[in-house]
């Protein structure tokens, strides 16, 4: 037993914390500056928020994945509940409030709110499973709010506002205007998300997930994940503190499908399925579980990377595939890990694991 | 409800000690027993606890031993009998709310939460005693800071008692082993429990790992004013330091009393320290 | 009469998922791994037997049986080069892993056989059994998946309880490194399980595609998941759970278009699996382990 | 071996730009992987084919065609649009699937490059943009078209609709579709859905509207859903009359398709890759001779789009030197007022909105061939 082996796990995390603070400050300024002086292109500029989203998404889950150790395969869901309510406010309050960073901010809150409740919802349910059957049963409510939303219709008009489910039963006074279309999803959003929203988005969930792994409800999840049996037997409330995890992380990821959704003109239901979660749990999985930092990264690097890979063409997404799995491996794989722990010399070695029997 | 009477009219609370006659006992199990998988893992298991009792849990591998504590923080829900902590019936409670009501333990495969660090260890047991809210966390408000500071200094406290204040930032699941036993103590401590579960504590420490083990259980004791029951295999270490020792085999009591009567039960000497002189190897 | 209608087109989609899921559950049950890529195994064999069949005039079992030996290798060099390395890796890094595979295997079949979908000759043609003077028909190929599915459950069911190999499977199951110790090998036993599940994958992609005669790259992707849900339904790992979860979701989802909404079926299938589970929270037939204190 | 073919078209193209000066920069965006990359892929080679051919032509105007890959996704499209801007883009082929082009009309609108898409046809496409234009019909109008339609013919009066839940092309026809039914005298007696992962069995579908008495059943959908359709009515026995539309197009040439099971199946396309005029012989020629497959209608609107604007350059004598906002106006300027013949129909002719009008054509299928209905 040498003290090398003990990390100082305080300074370790104190460190990434600000470092993950840093590069994204960094990151933004250099971005912001390029964009604004046209050095950018112009597919790197169409990218920057939805990257910021899917940043924010990869810490939503991340939060679940990572800090609480529950499964989630449907958390496209909560983005797709953000997007159309934030979106649906944002419509909705074009002509009370003209100044578009206000309503796009009210619209993230709305947004917030409602995912947060969907993960309430769920969370009943979902939490008193365990393992895979939970991750099922979030995979089966990602597809049940896709179902549900493309057979929802919402209009407003003078009257106030109308749902009908199914089919379009709303009878809206002339001028009126219909809003959600089922299938159709919401046409003609006003584009006003912005690369600094984004950020903000990003600096703000980075905040709620690092101040909170710091307090007592942050101890709570990661004792839970670590050992669910004992931080039962010292007092910790299993549900309360799963559900606050997963309606958190459901709030974020609705804050940020708000924002992915007002970066284009248009969206649909069906964008926000099972693939689109799996891609979020991919930049989770990458990037290290519980690793923030690792988390946007990958966010960022796996929305740029399929742009990059076009000079290849047909062979794109082969080459996507290619590189995923190949990632997996080198992360994954010890011995190939070991090859290039050896490689680098500054590295800290993390010690093995000693199951204590 | 009638705990008292009940209480008085249990006739098998034979180890509780002179000192906390007066006072009622922080634990009473009457009548308990459950069946696992057909088997009738534990039968009508009857003991209670003093105040400030420290007593042992003894008896051959599979006897049952576990289990009774799993009955007791409910890990296991039991088929018959009742437990009263406090005098309070603990029917219907779940692990947390045994544990809100005063019962802590640490496990025989240890349990600890890996991947924090000693110090959060602590104060994740020291949940229930800090109340700022979540945005009180996120926004770093006053009372965040207030409470943070203090728990942070009482989880110090605590493990300064097992000379652990050093290790504080050290992650928990690269600690040694005998440290890691420790600390689990220190955890079960840290939320304020009324009794002390110990499940082998000092199983797989060397001789004189086990001599500061009891030293610190010891000061544990006197610092805390609490009950203590422990499993153990190591039997110096029971007979050292048990006021009381209840033995079991095949889910069943056999014998109870003082160390030095159970030393002489032919009952117990048949079953546990006649078959096997098991104590001796391992103070070897 | 129309009831008894839609309870046997319930049966024929249900069938089909059930086949689907036996191979889900199998190498779940085994490498405790979920297998996102077996529906693009599935559609693999598909293919493999289109041409087989379509271009080249073969007998429609001896093509089965060519895309049973294609699916198998390919299983095997999957489990090789992508499963293997992440033997002890946790969990989700395998699960991406196997989804980067049938990323890859969508994309690989996109460029060998392009996106136009192809009509998939019926391995047994198209007729029915007509029942109560034609009132009620089961379809030949029904009635083919029903029993392929019995008996590869039969099958796989001795398999794993009689033969050596099978107790070898059932050993890693239990516990992989007590299986190691008492000199089962592991890795060789998984890899069986792999290279087993391929090839139940390429009957599953003959019948799907016989069933419902459109094959496109991502053919397999889509029923995968469902029988995913029904591998879950019934109970994962549990060989008799994926078949009756397979056919009890055909029939839920059938009857959800029918009688409810054919919009909402989707949300009818899940909302159904998600009340099973709460009520038995390991599927039907699955056994719910308890974590030792 | 198309691989080759491509790679070397593209490489004779890029020698003939350099030769011949300048090219116009043309580029559009749609499904090349994924699930719906039939579409995609068979309007990229369509507009090649025109490309080449203009090329070749001597008339004066070179093209430069790049398709970007949008895997049938907003998000994507909008990358994809951006990277042809990056490359220099001057007017856009806008995007093959309704939604994705949705998304970058927009972008279209507010960069100004004029787009003419080949198949987008929901009506939010064009909907505010004057500088986005279809060369399909839209989906509103052929929905009201096929209700004309079969009400004109005295097909059916009673009529069952199955269409796809998640899709915005289907639901577009629908919707207009049984909005005008029932002024026309037609009663929909049922109406039934599917959606992806559950689109493999349609028995249920198929009884609702077999119970009610539907005598024709109108499928507004493209053609891969349709062919399970048909082989399950099939099965089961009933034989209503099919009324398709111009996404069912397509379903002859499916391989190993059964052509009896479409006998008598009906639709309203504009194109028919058997028809005997000059063009469509050339083009469905030049397709199968480098593709070995039968072009579909997406290809056909490929093909006419580059041809349209091939006429519209050649008008209004743009130069590739111009810039995109200038070429913006004129396009604007010629599409609202030119008349084209193409394969997707004669004397097309676009309103202000972007949306076209030209004649579709009844169609029914007969001995696995088209054959017009008028």
């Amino acid at each position: 037993m040498t003290m090398r082996r003990l990390i100082n796990l305080k300074r370790v995390e104190a460190r990434r914390i600000y470092l993950t603070y840093f590069i994204v400050i960094i990151a933004y300024v250099i971005c912001q500056t390029m964009s604004s002086t046209r050095i950018l292109s112009s597919t790197m500029r169409g990218m920057l928020v939805p990257i910021c989203a899917y940043m924010v998404m990869s810490i939503s889950l991340n939060l679940v994945v990572g800090i609480s150790g529950e499964l989630s395969l449907g958390h496209a869901g909560f983005m797709s509940v953000g997007a159309f309510s934030g979106v649906a406010a944002a419509i909705l309050m074009q002509s009370v409030i003209p100044f578009a960073p206000v309503r796009l901010a009210l619209a993230m809150i709305i947004a917030a709110i409602f995912a947060a409740i969907a993960g309430f919802l769920i969370g009943i349910p979902v939490l008193r499973l365990k393992g895979d059957y939970l991750a099922i049963v979030t995979l089966a409510f990602g597809e049940i709010i896709k179902s549900i939303l493309n057979n929802f219709y919402m209009g407003m008009d003078s009257g106030g506002i109308q749902f009908s489910m199914l089919s379009d039963t709303t009878r809206l006074l002339p001028g009126g205007k219909l809003i959600i279309r089922g299938p159709m999803g919401i046409s003609g959003i006003q584009k006003i998300a912005t690369f600094p929203a984004g950020f903000i988005l990003v600096m703000i969930s980075l905040m709620i997930v690092f101040n909170l792994v710091n307090s007592r409800s942050g101890r709570a999840f990661m004792a839970i994940r670590d050992d669910r049996i004992a931080a039962e037997s010292i007092g910790l409330d299993i549900t309360k503190y799963k559900m606050m995890a997963f309606v958190l992380s459901a709030a974020m990821a609705g804050a940020a499908g708000a924002l992915f959704a007002m970066n284009y003109s248009t969206i649909v239901a069906n964008k926000f399925d099972f693939n689109t979660s799996i891609l979020i749990l991919v930049f989770v999985v990458l990037g290290g579980q519980g690793n923030m930092l690792g988390g946007i990264i990958a966010a960022a690097a796996l929305t740029i990377l399929p742009e990059k890979l076009r000079q290849f063409s047909d062979y794109r997404m082969l080459l996507y595939a290619v590189i995923l799995i190949v990632t997996m491996l080198g992360t994954n794989n010890q011995d190939i890990r070991n090859f290039f722990a050896k490689l680098n010399p500054f590295r800290h070695k993390e010690p093995e694991e000693e199951e204590a029997a | 409800m009638k705990p008292k009477t009940k209480y008085v009219q249990v006739p098998s609370r034979s180890i509780l000690p002179d000192r906390d006659i007066a006072r009622e006992p922080v634990l009473e199990c009457i009548n308990l027993g459950i069946t696992l998988g057909g088997i009738k893992a534990v039968d009508n298991f009857n003991l209670t606890i003093g105040r400030t009792e420290i007593a042992g849990l003894i008896g051959p591998n599979g006897a049952g031993k576990t289990t009774v504590f799993n009955l007791l923080t409910k890990v296991y829900q039991p088929t018959t009998g009742t437990i009263l902590l406090n005098g309070k019936d603990t029917h219907g409670m779940n692990t947390m709310q045994v544990n809100k009501a005063g019962i802590a333990r640490t496990f025989q495969n240890i349990r600890l939460f890996k991947n924090l660090s000693v110090v959060d260890n602590v104060k994740a047991a020291m949940n229930n005693e800090m109340h700022y809210n979540m945005l009180s966390a996120i926004l770093r408000l006053p009372n965040y800071r207030r409470e943070e500071v203090a728990a942070h200094r009482r989880a110090l406290k605590l493990l300064s008692i097992f000379d652990m204040q050093d290790m504080a930032d050290v992650r928990a699941g690269s600690l040694p082993y005998g440290a890691q036993r420790r600390l689990e103590i220190v955890r079960a401590l840290a939320t304020n429990p009324s009794l002390l579960l110990l499940d082998e504590p000092a199983a797989g420490m060397n001789p004189s790992e086990t001599a500061d083990l009891m030293d610190n259980i010891r000061k544990v004791h006197e610092m805390f004013q609490i009950a203590i029951v422990l499993i153990e295999h190591d039997m110096s270490l029971v007979m050292n330091i048990c006021e009381g020792i209840c033995v079991l085999n095949f889910g069943q009591v056999i014998a109870k009393g003082t160390p030095e009567e159970i030393q002489s039960n032919p009952a117990v000497i048949e079953a546990y320290l006649g078959r096997q002189s098991s104590h001796k190897e391992k103070e070897a | 009469m129309i009831f008894l209608n839609y309870f046997i087109s319930g049966i024929s989609l249900g069938s089909i998922y059930a086949i689907i899921a036996l191979g889900y559950t199998m190498v779940y049950g085994i490498a405790k791994m979920l297998n996102f890529a077996h529906g693009d195994v599935i559609m693999v064999g598909a293919y493999v037997c289109f041409y087989a069949v379509a271009r080249y005039n073969f007998n429609p079992f001896l093509g089965v049986l060519l895309a049973m030996i294609v699916c198998t290798f390919l299983g095997i060099i999957v489990e090789r080069l992508a499963y293997k390395p992440l033997r002890q890796a946790p969990s989700l890094a395998v699960l991406i892993t196997a989804i980067g595979v049938s990323y890859f295997l969508q994309n690989s079949a996109l460029l060998l056989w392009s996106s136009n979908p192809k009509v998939f000759p019926s391995i047994i043609g198209r007729g029915a059994f007509k029942l109560f003077d034609g009132e009620l028909s089961v379809s030949h190929i029904t009635a083919l998946t029903i029993i392929a599915c019995l008996v590869i459950m039969v099958v796989l069911t001795l398999f794993i309880s009689k033969t050596r190999l099978g107790k070898a499977m059932r050993a890693c199951s239990e516990d992989k490194g007590a299986a190691q110790l008492m000199g089962i090998n592991v890795n060789a036993t998984i890899s069986l399980t792999f290279a087993i599940g391929s090839g139940l994958a390429a009957i599953a992609g003959a019948l799907l595609c016989s069933a419902y005669p459109t094959l496109m790259p991502t053919t397999g992707a889509l029923p995968g998941i469902k029988a995913f849900t029904a591998a879950v339904f019934g109970g994962i790992g549990s060989i008799p759970g994926a078949f009756l979860g397979g056919l009890m979701l055909g029939v839920i989802e059938i009857f959800a278009k029918a009688y409810i909404s054919s919009q909402l079926s989707d949300a009818v299938v899940f909302a159904v699996l998600i009340i099973v589970l709460l009520v038995k929270p390991a599927g039907l037939l699955g056994r719910l382990t308890q974590e030792k204190v | 071996m198309t691989k080759k073919i491509l790679t070397c078209t593209i490489l004779v193209l890029a020698m003939a730009s350099c030769a011949f000066g300048a090219a116009f920069k043309i580029g559009g965006t749609g499904p090349l992987t994924g699930g719906a990359a039939i579409y995609g892929t068979a309007a990229m080679r369509g507009a090649q084919i025109a490309v080449d051919e203009i090329n070749a032509m001597n008339t004066g105007i070179t093209f430069e065609l790049r398709y970007e890959d949008d895997t049938h996704d907003a998000e994507k499209a909008v990358n994809a649009y951006n990277a042809l801007k990056d490359w220099g883009m001057q007017v856009s082929l806008g995007s093959v699937t309704s939604k994705p082009c949705e998304a970058t009309a927009a972008e279209n609108f507010a960069d100004r490059i004029f787009a003419l898409t080949p198949s987008a046809s929901s009506a939010a496409v064009t909907d505010g943009k004057d500088n986005v234009f279809q060369m399909c019909f839209v989906d509103p109008n052929q929905g009201s078209a096929s209700a004309q339609y079969i009400a004109d013919k005295k097909f059916a009066k009673k009529v069952a609709v199955i269409w796809k839940n998640d899709d915005v092309y289907s639901k577009g026809i629908r919707d207009t579709f049984v909005e005008k039914a029932p002024s026309l005298g037609l009663e929909v007696v049922s109406e039934t859905t599917f959606a992806d992962g559950n689109d493999n069995d349609f028995s249920v579908q198929l009884t609702d509207a077999q119970k009610n008495g539907a005598e024709l059943v109108f499928l507004p959908m493209y053609y891969q859903p349709a062919s399970l359709i048909l082989a399950q009515a099939q099965a089961m026995g009933y034989a209503p009359k099919w009324f398709g539309v111009d996404g069912m197009d397509g379903i002859l040439t499916m391989e190993g398709f059964d052509k009896s099971l479409a006998e008598g199946v009906m639709l309203l396309t504009p194109f028919n890759a058997d028809a005997k005029d000059e063009k469509t012989v050339k083009f469905v020629a030049e397709y199968q001779k480098r593709f070995n497959e039968v072009p579909n209608q997406f290809a056909a609107d490929g093909y006419d789009c580059v041809y349209a604007y091939c006429q519209a350059l050649t008008q209004a004598k743009a130069t590739p030197d111009m810039s995109a906002e200038d070429l913006c106006g004129k396009m604007i300027e010629q599409f609202t007022t030119m008349t084209f013949n193409g394969v997707t129909g004669e004397n097309v002719k676009w309103a202000k909105n972007g949306e076209v009008t030209k004649d579709p054509k009844g169609m029914v299928i007969k001995d696995g061939a088209y054959v017009g209905l008028d």
